[in-house]
């Protein structure tokens, strides 16, 4: 059993990538992405992980050195932010349409401009059509356990996609707090040997990334989709097996003191914990507040999201980067979605808090939460609000 | 749960205290976030970090505005930062100084509870540098007990290795030296 | 000795009678009729044989040996981007680095191949390029030169020669077509101080083959710049890829040389060169060109020619009393 | 046929699209692009493989003789190897005569 230590985030998750004999690491420096590969890159220095590091002279290399890597064979991790994210992007299509096991962390981080270092989701959220499974991590721990997860999940035959592992910039990738790092015999336990199903070999030559001409192409996107959406089981029962070994749980949706809430906060990645605290205190003074949290973005967990949501009157949508003139932002379009088409039509307000770094609050998931009421009670228009934007 | 606010320059070590701390806690089987103000601030730049310590796990991820207690580790930032802004009535200001509590009081215009130690000086006279964030670790211990000084050792052994010795001395000295405000 | 010429100090080349019959690049492709890029592939390819791993950039070469169903690859091969081969063979190189030193396989000797048109290298391919030759990855990097963007439909690039008429450098009243001059990418390429550096033709088919075996003997990074006539683009006749690649050489347009850790060293000199007109007269591209212009091209020609000359003699030893005191 | 023509079902498809059968394209009669063909009078051939290695289309083929043979199911009649023939053994010839 792991010891339960404090460390900085980013070095738990360079540690536990350590621990699962990743093969090959390529990345490119990025605030705040970069503790996670400077603490990897001291590990291979110092001969605590046999690995291949790296240091590429872009994101776009580093991920299409990844896609090289895990076509050949090899365990490949990387690990970027925001506009890091945008350069390598054109990749990441083609690393999850050739189905291409990487694991990729995300400090997650605020699209320029104005440039800004700080934390939003406006990078995830551009990642979202890649078809990347991708995941978001709450807390440090929960850093450390979906890496793992992530890996095995990935390299699963029965799912072989590039997993994204979210964790938001600063708020997580630099806090130190209380980790525990499993031992090496216990991620050997969970996570078996990478088996490429399909390689770059000479014994038996392919060719991977041939030309899809209109009569194939819509073929391949239907398989991909297929195999996104098939994956959920696959992550669903890594999470439980994780569960039966290391005790903690984790689910695609989750939710707290949801069962008899009247409306609900939903919410994505560490400000859920903040909006957990805003719940118990709004529970204090008689409200019937509850929180429903995305673990699992995607493939997007549309049923667990329905049967966590589906006794609610109201909705309040956090969002955390923004789909420009757009209904509402990316999390609360697809939620609305899922909503409609099972003829489910609860009060939805969205609130695109927390941009490049600007605090979420307690005291603003109660004022979401009042808002919300208000609109139910006088019938005002859904939509969303930029909150705490100063006029 | 308590928080608290660390005021340093860049460099100084002000990011180094709140790991520490927040370490040390961790160590004592508490719970504990540390985290630095994140900004682009280079070295010589005043700088915060900061640090929540609880005996449940915290779950909040809200920045730090009203700081239970708060370490100042270099005198001369008192004319230019607030040390005191958002700190509650009952809170305690740890403050590194060669003046009394009276006289800082008078001069700084504070009005929460002070803790006062002259840890520049302690720190050349036992490190030879004027880092202060060791020191400054034993003066709040004695102001407020929130680690205790055996949580602290394994975390700065880590951290200073060769010179760890020397910084426990340094806070040792520091813990005997702070006077705190009745 | 330098690490190239340690490792070629018992190189044996082809024998013009006896090259090995293997095609790792199979018939069926889908190349234009009288392609000499493809040509330039295919000698690459035999030289290089099945032990290989090659990553493709985007290009006509991709596009003509990959469409699904057929493949014309009978060695492992991937195409991921335009702009990321070398990238992307740093990533198949490492893999198999790791897995061979972790014991997870057993293939040490494979040899690792990526190509790029000259858009994909010259212009958007560069900086991974550059990357890749920096980090001193164990790979052979072929850039299939056609001085244009062939695939889209005939555009200019950074390789594209002065005058030369695309349909992004046409000629008209204001413009002789091409206003820049030619990028020199294996000068680019031996500034980061590789191992090992050529030119190449496939006129010079024995050349090219034994360069290219050479480039993957070599332990590290090397890098050969072979030049792709293309009919299509060059309008040319499709019998003449040949002729025109061969005109090049003779005509000091595209010399044949050699950077062996460092030294310069050119594989044939040409002693009696025949004047650029000849070799501007058999592309359409050039037609539109006047006297001056070609005298501009002629003199440009003569220029870089002695630059290369001035470098393949500074690695000979200096004459008698010619050393500073 | 429809691994041929590519005109299979989504699940049909191997992970990535990716071609498992090496060098299929054999399979492409190219020969079909030609209008003219090339042929080559063995009386003046002297063996020299110029036509062999200066071909785009991996044509020709030594025979037992050490002749070099065109193999019209791939060529597509570029004409390189009639230009480049030292001995002018190769003519380009229409199709159909």
């Amino acid at each position: 059993m792991g010891k339960r230590v404090g460390m900085e985030v980013s070095i738990a998750a360079a540690e536990v990538v350590g621990l699962c004999d990743v093969d090959v690491i390529a990345a490119y420096p990025i605030t705040p992405q970069t503790h996670i590969v400077e603490h990897l890159s001291e590990l291979v220095a110092d001969g605590h992980l046999d690995a291949e590091f790296i240091p590429v002279e872009s994101e776009h290399s580093a991920m299409s050195t990844c896609v090289g890597s895990a076509a050949a064979g090899a365990r490949t991790f990387t690990s970027t932010s925001s506009q890091g994210y945008a350069l390598m992007a054109e990749i990441c299509y083609i690393a999850s349409s050739m189905r291409l096991p990487i694991v990729m962390a995300v400090a997650n981080r605020a699209l320029s401009a104005p440039i800004n270092i700080w934390n939003d989701h406006a990078d995830m959220m551009m990642a979202r059509d890649t078809g990347w499974i991708q995941t978001v991590a709450e807390n440090g721990q929960e850093v450390v356990d979906l890496i793992l997860h992530a890996f095995r999940v990935a390299e699963d035959h029965r799912v072989l996609l590039p997993v994204m592992v979210n964790l938001d910039g600063f708020t997580l990738s630099h806090m130190i707090e209380p980790i525990i790092l499993p031992d090496k015999e216990e991620v050997d336990r969970y996570l078996p040997p990478y088996k490429p199903k399909l390689r770059l070999d000479p014994q038996n030559p392919m060719t991977f990334g041939p030309v899809g001409m209109p009569e194939v192409y819509t073929e391949a996107k239907k398989a991909q989709d297929e195999a996104v959406k098939e994956s959920k089981a696959v992550i669903v029962e890594a999470w439980q097996e994780f569960e039966k070994q290391f005790g903690r749980s984790y689910k695609p949706v989750e939710t707290y003191k949801a069962e008899d809430a009247e409306t609900l906060l939903l919410t994505m990645g560490s400000i859920s914990e903040t909006a957990m605290t805003a719940v118990d205190k709004m529970r204090a003074d008689g409200q019937k507040v509850g929180l429903a949290h995305l673990r699992l973005w995607r493939p997007f967990p549309a049923e667990e999201l329905v049967d966590a949501v589906k006794g609610a009157k109201a909705l309040a949508v956090v969002d955390r980067a923004l789909s420009l003139s757009g209904g509402c932002g990316p999390v609360c379009v697809e939620v609305k979605s899922t909503l409609f088409d099972r003829g489910l039509s609860p009060y939805v307000q969205n609130f695109l808090a927390g941009l490049g770094g600007r605090d979420v609050t307690v005291e603003d998931f109660e004022t979401m939460v009042a808002k919300v009421g208000d609109g139910l009670a006088k019938g005002l228009p859904m939509g969303y609000e930029i909150v705490n934007a100063r006029e | 749960m308590v928080e608290i606010r660390f005021h340093g320059r860049g460099g100084q070590g002000g990011v180094t205290s709140a790991e520490l701390t927040a370490l040390a806690a961790i160590e004592e089987g508490k719970y504990a976030q540390a985290f630095p103000s994140f900004g682009p601030e280079r070295r010589g730049a005043p700088v915060m970090a900061f640090v929540r310590v609880s005996d449940q796990q915290i779950r909040t991820r809200e920045k730090v505005y009203s700081p239970n207690m708060v370490v100042v580790l270099d005198p001369t930032l008192l004319e230019i930062v607030d040390v005191q802004a958002g700190v509650p009535d009952d809170g305690i200001l740890v403050v590194n100084t060669k003046m009394s509590v009276d006289e800082l009081r008078k001069n700084a215009g504070l009005t929460r509870r002070l803790a006062v130690v002259d840890a520049s000086t302690i720190a050349i006279e036992t490190l030879r540098v004027p880092i202060t964030n060791t020191t400054m670790l034993g003066a709040l211990i004695k102001a407020t007990g929130v680690i205790s000084v055996d949580a602290l050792r394994g975390p700065v052994q880590k951290r200073f290795g060769p010179i760890a010795e020397k910084n426990l001395q340094a806070c040792m000295r520091a813990y005997e030296e702070t006077v705190v405000e009745g | 000795m330098g690490i190239a010429a340690e490792a070629l100090k018992d190189f044996k080349g082809f024998h013009p009678k006896k090259l090995p019959e293997r095609e790792p690049l199979s018939p069926g492709h889908r190349a234009c009729q009288g392609c000499g890029e493809v040509l330039a592939l295919r000698q690459v390819m035999k030289a290089l044989g099945e032990n290989v791993v090659v990553a493709s950039a985007t290009g006509c070469m991709e596009i003509i040996s990959s469409p699904f169903p057929q493949t014309a690859w009978r060695v492992p091969w991937i195409h991921v981007a335009f702009e990321n081969a070398a990238a992307v063979i740093s990533g198949v190189e490492s893999a198999y680095r790791a897995l061979n030193r972790k014991g997870k396989i057993n293939q040490p000797d494979v040899v690792f191949l990526a190509y790029g048109g000259d858009g994909g290298t010259a212009d958007i391919g560069l900086q991974s390029l550059s990357g890749a030759l920096e980090r001193g990855h164990n790979f052979l990097y072929v850039c299939l030169d056609n001085e244009a963007y062939m695939n889209t439909g005939i555009q200019r690039s950074s390789s594209t020669p002065y005058g030369a008429m695309t349909t992004t450098s046409p000629p008209g009243k204001k413009s002789i077509g091409q206003r820049t001059w030619k990028k020199n990418v294996a000068h680019i390429a031996a500034a980061h101080g590789i191992p090992y550096v050529a030119t190449a033709s496939p006129a010079y088919a024995l050349d090219l083959m034994n360069k290219v075996k050479k480039a993957a003997a070599v332990p590290g990074p090397a890098y050969i710049h072979i030049y792709s006539p293309c009919p299509t683009g060059w309008r040319h006749g499709t019998d003449l890829a040949i002729e025109v690649a061969r005109m090049a050489v003779l005509t000091k347009v595209f010399p044949l040389y050699e950077v062996i850790d460092g030294k310069w060293i050119l594989s044939r000199k040409v002693t009696k060169p025949k004047p650029v007109s000849e070799y501007l007269k058999l592309q359409r591209r050039f037609r539109h060109l006047t006297e001056k212009e070609i005298e501009a091209i002629q003199k440009r020609v003569d220029e870089e020619y002695e630059q290369l000359l001035a470098m393949c003699s500074l690695g000979a030893e200096p004459a008698e009393g010619e050393e500073s005191s | 046929m429809a691994k041929e023509t590519g005109i299979v079902s989504w699940k049909e498809l191997e992970l990535g699209c990716t071609l498992t059968e090496p060098g299929s394209a054999a399979q492409l009669k190219t020969g079909d692009w030609r209008s003219m063909r090339p042929v080559t009078n063995f009386e003046l051939c002297n063996k020299c493989g110029q036509c062999y290695i200066f071909c785009p289309d991996m044509v020709y083929s030594k025979n037992e003789e050490g002749y070099y043979e065109a193999d019209y199911y791939y060529c597509k009649g570029c004409g390189i190897c009639a230009r480049e023939c030292p001995k002018d053994a190769i003519q380009m010839v229409e199709e159909g005569d």
